[in-house]
């Protein structure tokens, strides 16, 4: 299966700016799932997105695949309903880091605690890119944006300890510098049963990178290369694979009050 | 390689990306009016600009000298 | 008087600034009555972008929309394809010559060579937009030279004022020997 | 306990309306609790899973809304219930299953607001809200029962008008029928309306059709097949989004309202409405738990009175019908609501109002009184 | 540029609707970006800092009202912006700061709905939800805009009225003026009304009676001294809980709803409204963005034209004062709210919609074609 | 300065069941808060309390000070108004599980990103007591409650570890069964500039204790006594100091913005 | 027919068990007409609790709300000088005697040492309610024995049915010797 | 040693807390039906039922033998 096969060519070319790190996402996602379809690793009938509002969220549509495009910020809660629902449906939801830990900030960790069997992977791009570049939860302090032109006075989050407080059991942080890396790590997502959170530094070139000295997206990449490190290096960020345990899944839990109850058909 | 120039928009990240130089940056437009990237060098077929472009708009068909 | 005026091109070329800075140069400078709209919306990013405005030395403009420009100040062939259509017949069209082929017959076409001249001349791409609102205002008058600088300075970041002073004039300049 | 048609129980309304839903083929319910709702919930957590259906709780009303209309595209009847702060949280996603013609129910057990106000204290100050709470213009069906039999029943008929038209449909009760215990019958003998599905395996090329204005389309399900994009956007036929068209936005919106609107008269004719007819010149309108008050007073004053189970859509024909010609009091618990819609439909000027807000519906005496002001 | 009253811009309707809430005191702006109002955060962001106000982005709508109420409670005017779905999130809150009795302003740049819709578009279809949208009775004001220079001294209004009334004031405009740019004069004379304080330092008896139901109390403020409990419960003089009493909540409701109503009419007259007297059978209605096309129709249809800026509370008696006898065509960018409200008012057959979503006005065209069709 | 002058006794005896640990809460606040205004480490007519809704957000009503009983969940984002529009004020904030966490949850992990110079008490007992006794996001797994009769299936949160993840520099965990040392955490908290988070493990008898094997209120402090400790020990809960840092408190970063913009007024 | 009757107490007593148990007897067993209702409110918590029941063998109960009580079977000091005025006068007030002193003289008093002999006899203070019913039931054969039994058994824990069904009986017999 | 008795609601975490004893239930009742406890030992003033009262019904007004 090519990745053209997975993708809804007929809405090219899609409408993220030139640049736009969540293009990259789209593109290492298509391949990734192209391929377990035709290894028959994964059904497509059966894969299902789900997304909030944001550019990283209009992705699912690009997908030739089942998808819902919910609200903003409540994606895992429309999640939780489709995943316990029929836990037969792979679900991955796409986010950004204004739907995911600004608005959505509680059904994130929500969905960590109950170890919600989804694979989320967040574009997070520091900014609020679909309404034109407002600080987020994840801007650096001191970065400019339309809503802090004195530089932004707010700590940000740190998205991977904000899911491991709240319990999730698989966590790694790349950037859209790392495709390949990237690549691997939603196939290590799709093979957890449980919540599979990955962390996608990426750039959006339009609202953030020009205001904040980025000429191009070549130049922002470029500094995601540099100042990230798979190791804890001193002024780096650190990136690769930051937890990796096993708990049952919210499914397998609610299967077992079924057959307390006696309604699991057997 | 092959470039689908229609879906191109020529933010050169494949050009970024490429480990080997064999991308640059060429000064052919497509309708849209965006500069579009080109082959200059000998690709390892590492599928690495494939997989960046923002646009799903490079096919790497096999390692070429373009 | 009343007239419609749209200014449109690619995204990043500064349509919007072009014809927020016309409109203000009416309503501010000129105590004329001057509405602006421009469109919203996902596709608008990198793609086509407008700025129209209507200018009346009359009432209040109520219905705040152009419908039928009676000029186009234009600056991507894509924008001109998309509006040209629009143009009320008889009316006045401004193109950057550098990037627009002009096609539509019955009306007037007045060529700019911006983008190139702003290259050229001031060493900066992006003052194209102030060269050709120049040539539109040497063409039409619609408001005075004087408006139109005040507004332009009002607008664009400090330090940037001479340089797009400068782009004004050559408008100016360009639209006297223009016509074709 | 049995009668022909089924259990026969002595059960709170809420419990009975728990019992309506499975029966209805509810197997999916996410909730948050609130005061007078939450029997709902409890008796779904003890219930659903005996029957191989999901009850999860979840960290919110919003939270609640959306897991639901997750779990119908997955092809599973579902609901949640609330009270007034949680329905307020829901609006949103109100909205939401509007716009993607989701079907599901959502049980707003009315209590006193506005605000925290009374939480254990029935109110009918809801009633505007379940239609005009999201933001744009939408319709939804909402339903409200007068005893706790009518909680089990009408609960159905919320899956069943939820299914039918794939909208969210409110059971909007009050604490009143939510609290109080009465004889239920636990009818096996329900009839349920099941959403109509594309066929199982192909992709569904026009899902959101923009005409005719009033019609349902098939509701795909996720994972079988269907690859469909569900997005709250404007969108067009192939359920892209298409924001910038003003004909499309105007075609869907037309279509999702016209969908309720145009079958009003029959929602109604289906779910019924008490119209007890009497020789005078006024006429008594009430709905829900209120309704038990101002029915005994009709009887005594000697009056006409009409009792809506339907409260959305309205249906102003049958309003003008049934009450053109009388002088109208409508007696509510909240300072006038249904009077609005009442007053819209006949002379102003016929149309009066017992506001009753405060947490008790009025003795049947309070309305014959107000029944003499008016010259009855 | 200045003129005699203020400094001559030429701004976005949302760019002075921020320099409004300035010029009106407000020190104190939370929000939540969204399409198309965030241009409003964004110059309240920039200017906020400067005046010594205090701008906080949140993490959510929900979160904005809330820090804006506390705000409030700390004595400092205070303000957020939104649009369709975060007003929407904004509904359980408006019905807090309704029965806290907190004066703030939410400023709704309404958009195409239901739910995400045409977020770039313009639309009027939260006009029923700016009073309905929260549980329970209760009311709220909120003014329409047509044009930027409205933008800037409805914000004024709304600030003021909020203070007055010690109530949420909503300024209901659209994308079409939010967005739109014209000259605006930034006036520095414009007059502001403070709430009114209990003395500095001395405990407050009875922060909220009960009566006379029309009544403001003055309001306490944190920090000096005042004591007081304040709760969204129903709650007796003293501010304390009480949630069991129906003759308090009956009255605490009335008040908070009397207190609004009862000026419906002050309220009119002072904002002012245009009317405009034609001899013809016909009138026309619109308000905000969409009254632009319809002052135009008018004029060229020769017919009667009404424009109100307050939206909410609906004066029913300036209304039938000056359209009864008129066949009355509403029109506005939904499927018919406003028009619900007129058609309580008067004779129901003779009032006449044009709802028109979509994203758009309608032309003055469109408007004068279907005033002919009503035999204008 | 007595503590009867802090509470509002005319509203005795308050609505709290027979031994909720709400009420030791209440006790020993109004304690530490009375000795405060004694000695002039605080002015009463500045301390403010905030809560939500809940048994324990009951408690603001019944001290004589300014007080704000909010919405359900949402007392920090109103803290959050509050003390930005007026630093002067101490902002006390009393929630509960289900309030902080459930619905709560993203008001809480802001706060504390933020820093918000507040002190939350969080009284932690595992249920949501007022509506009677539903699960919340802290019950234990495999406990009963009215909406887990066949056992809770869901992983608790830690609140310690989850605000720790979103950036917390101040937090402990005690017990009602530890009303001296609770004293004392709250006089740290009111100590620190920042966001101060003490969870606070507390019984309901009425709608927790009796589902879970519970005779009375005597037998759960009993457990939280021998259950908790304040060292590493296996098997027991972690109590006591959890993290104390320094960082720079919200209202002073929004300070400097203002200073930045001119708007200081110096 | 038509019989309004409260049952109030304390919290903890089962109260609200009794008379959901008579509504049950009376709507599923009897095939009457019964509407139980009672108050809810953050002030029942330990305090005064009561659960209302009307009994009607005519037309569908309407008004839901008990306002003057036929009967009243109070189990708790409080909750009698509470209600005790509500009740109608001749009407009948069946107290647990071993906490209740009553005071009103126009209504039948009828005492019964329900928590007394519910230690004594059963070992169990709890049941105290059931034997308040059996005595009530005795009283007014509002429902019959059976009815109030089976209502009892689908309402009780299993394995508590036994002592449940002996309370119900002792109530009976404490009844017909109490009169007072 | 002072019970405010109209406060009390029979919880005993006062007769729990105490660390030696001092306290006890007691057969007596209040108003509402609660049972009250009682002082039966030596206080040692450590004031630890005064802060665990969850009805604030306790002050502890100096050690003493009860
Ligand atoms: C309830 C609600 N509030 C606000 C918005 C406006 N809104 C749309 S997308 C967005 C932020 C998106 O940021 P992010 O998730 O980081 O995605 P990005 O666009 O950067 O990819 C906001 C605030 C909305 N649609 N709904
Ligand atoms: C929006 C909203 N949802 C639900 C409720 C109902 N409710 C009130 S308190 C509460 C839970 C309280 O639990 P917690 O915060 O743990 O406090 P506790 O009563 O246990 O002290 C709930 C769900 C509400 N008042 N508002
Ligand atoms: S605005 Fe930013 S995030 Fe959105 S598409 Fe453009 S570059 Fe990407
Ligand atoms: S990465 Fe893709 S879009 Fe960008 S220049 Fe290369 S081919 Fe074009
Ligand atoms: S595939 Fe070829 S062109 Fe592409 S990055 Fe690798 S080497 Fe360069
Ligand atoms: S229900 Fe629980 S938390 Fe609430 S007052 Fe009673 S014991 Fe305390």
């Amino acid at each position: 299966m090519d990745v053209e096969d997975v993708l809804r060519m007929d809405r090219w070319p899609h409408i993220l700016c030139p640049g736009c790190g969540n293009g990259t996402i789209l593109n290492v996602l298509a391949r990734e799932l192209a391929e377990r379809f035709e290894n028959g690793d994964l059904d497509p009938d059966k894969t299902v997105l789900v997304s909030g509002i944001g550019c990283s969220s209009r992705l699912p549509g690009y997908f030739r695949l089942d998808s819902l495009h919910t609200t903003h910020g409540r994606p895992l809660a429309f999640a939780t309903g489709l995943k316990t629902a029929n836990p037969d449906l792979e679900v991955i939801v796409i986010t950004g880091d204004g739907d995911a830990a600004a608005i959505g900030g509680n059904h994130l960790i929500h969905a960590a605690r109950r170890n919600l069997d989804v694979t989320v992977i967040c574009a997070n791009n520091y900014i609020y890119g679909m309404t034109g570049g407002q600080v987020s939860p994840t801007t650096p302090e001191g970065d400019v944006s339309t809503t802090t032109p004195y530089g932004n006075p707010e700590p940000p989050f740190d998205l991977c300890e904000l899911v491991m407080g709240a319990g999730a059991p698989h966590v790694e942080r790349w950037t859209t510098a790392h495709p390949v890396q990237l690549k691997a790590a939603i196939g290590r997502a799709l093979d957890r049963e449980g919540f599979s959170f990955i962390d996608v530094l990426s750039q959006c070139p339009t609202n953030y990178g020009r205001r904040n000295g980025f000429r191009d997206a070549r130049e922002m990449v470029e500094w995601l290369r540099e100042n990230t490190s798979t190791r804890d290096e001193e002024g780096k960020i650190r990136i690769g694979i930051l937890r990796d345990e096993e708990r049952e899944p919210f499914h397998a839990r609610i299967r077992k009050v079924l057959e307390k109850a006696g309604g699991d058909g057997d | 390689m092959r470039i689908k120039e229609e879906f191109c928009k020529g933010c050169f990240l494949c050009v970024w990306v490429c480990p080997v130089d064999a991308l640059d940056e060429s000064d052919r437009r497509n309708e849209k009016g965006y500069r579009l990237p080109e082959q200059v060098g000998r690709c390892t077929g590492c599928r690495q600009c494939e997989m960046i472009c923002p646009d799903v708009a490079i096919e790497v068909v096999e390692a070429d000298e373009g | 008087m009343r007239i419609e005026v749209r200014i449109a091109g690619f995204g990043g070329q500064g349509v919007i600034l072009a014809g927020v800075v016309l409109g203000r140069a009416a309503a501010v400078y000129e105590g004329l009555e001057a509405v602006q709209t421009q469109s919203y919306g996902p596709e608008a990013r990198g793609g086509a972008s407008r700025s129209d405005v209507i200018v009346s030395d009359e009432e209040k403009i109520m219905f705040p929309y152009v419908r039928e420009p009676d000029h186009l100040v234009v600056m991507s062939q894509e924008a001109y394809d998309k509006y040209i259509g629009d143009v009320k017949s008889d009316g006045l069209v401004v193109y950057d010559s550098t990037l627009v082929e002009p096609s539509r017959g019955d009306v007037e076409h007045v060529g700019v060579p911006a983008t190139e001249k702003a290259e050229e001349e001031l060493g900066l791409r992006i003052v194209a937009n102030m060269i050709m609102l120049g040539a539109y205002r040497e063409l039409t008058d619609i408001v005075s030279f004087d408006s139109l600088r005040n507004a332009v300075m009002d607008s664009v970041p400090p330090g940037t004022e001479e340089t797009n002073e400068k782009a004004l004039r050559l408008g100016a300049e360009l639209a006297e020997g223009g016509a074709d | 306990m049995r009668d022909e048609n089924g259990k026969v129980e002595f059960l709170q309304g809420n419990e009975a309306c728990a019992e309506g839903a499975i029966a209805a083929g509810c197997r999916f319910f996410a909730g948050y609790p609130i005061t007078p709702s939450t029997e709902i919930a409890e008796r779904m957590s003890a219930r659903l899973p005996e029957v191989g259906g999901v009850y999860v709780q979840m960290e919110d009303e919003i939270a609640s809304l959306a897991a639901v209309i997750g779990a119908s595209w997955a092809g599973v009847k579902a609901m949640t219930a609330t009270s007034g702060p949680g329905f307020s949280l829901m609006q949103e996603h109100m909205g939401y299953a509007v716009m993607t013609e989701t079907p599901c129910v959502v049980v707003n057990i009315q209590r006193g607001g506005p605000s925290t106000g009374q939480p254990t204290k029935a109110s009918q100050g809801d009633v505007m809200q379940a239609r005009w709470g999201s933001h744009g213009d939408y319709e939804v069906v909402a339903l409200s029962p007068y005893d706790v039999q009518e909680m089990f029943d009408l609960t159905v008929e919320c899956f069943n008008w939820a299914e039918t038209l794939r909208v969210p449909a409110v059971l909007l009760a009050d604490e009143v029928v939510g609290h109080m215990r009465e004889r239920v019958v636990l009818r096996e003998d329900v009839e349920t309306v099941d959403r109509e599905l594309p066929p199982e395996g192909e992709e569904v090329e026009r899902p959101f059709p923009l005409e005719p204005d009033d019609l349902v389309p098939p509701m795909p399900v996720f994972g079988r097949g269907h690859r469909v994009h569900v997005t709250g956007l404007t969108h067009d036929e192939r359920g892209y989004p298409c924001t910038d068209d003003p004909e499309v936005h105007r075609k869907l919106v037309r279509r999702l309202c016209n969908k309720v609107r145009k079958r009003a008269g029959e929602i109604h004719e289906s779910v019924g409405y008490d119209f007890i007819e009497r020789d005078s010149d006024i006429a008594l309108v009430a709905y829900g738990g209120c309704a038990r008050t101002v029915l005994e007073a009709a009887e005594e004053a000697g009056v006409t009175v009409f009792r809506p189970k339907v409260i959305h859509p309205f249906d102003e024909g049958l309003v003008r019908r049934l009450l053109d010609g009388y002088e109208v009091l409508v007696v509510e618990m909240n300072l006038g609501q249904y009077y609005e819609m009442v007053k819209m439909a006949l002379d102003p000027d016929c149309v009066h109002l017992l506001g009753y807000p405060g947490g008790y519906p009025p003795t049947p005496e309070r309305v014959v009184e107000e029944v003499e002001r008016l010259g009855g």
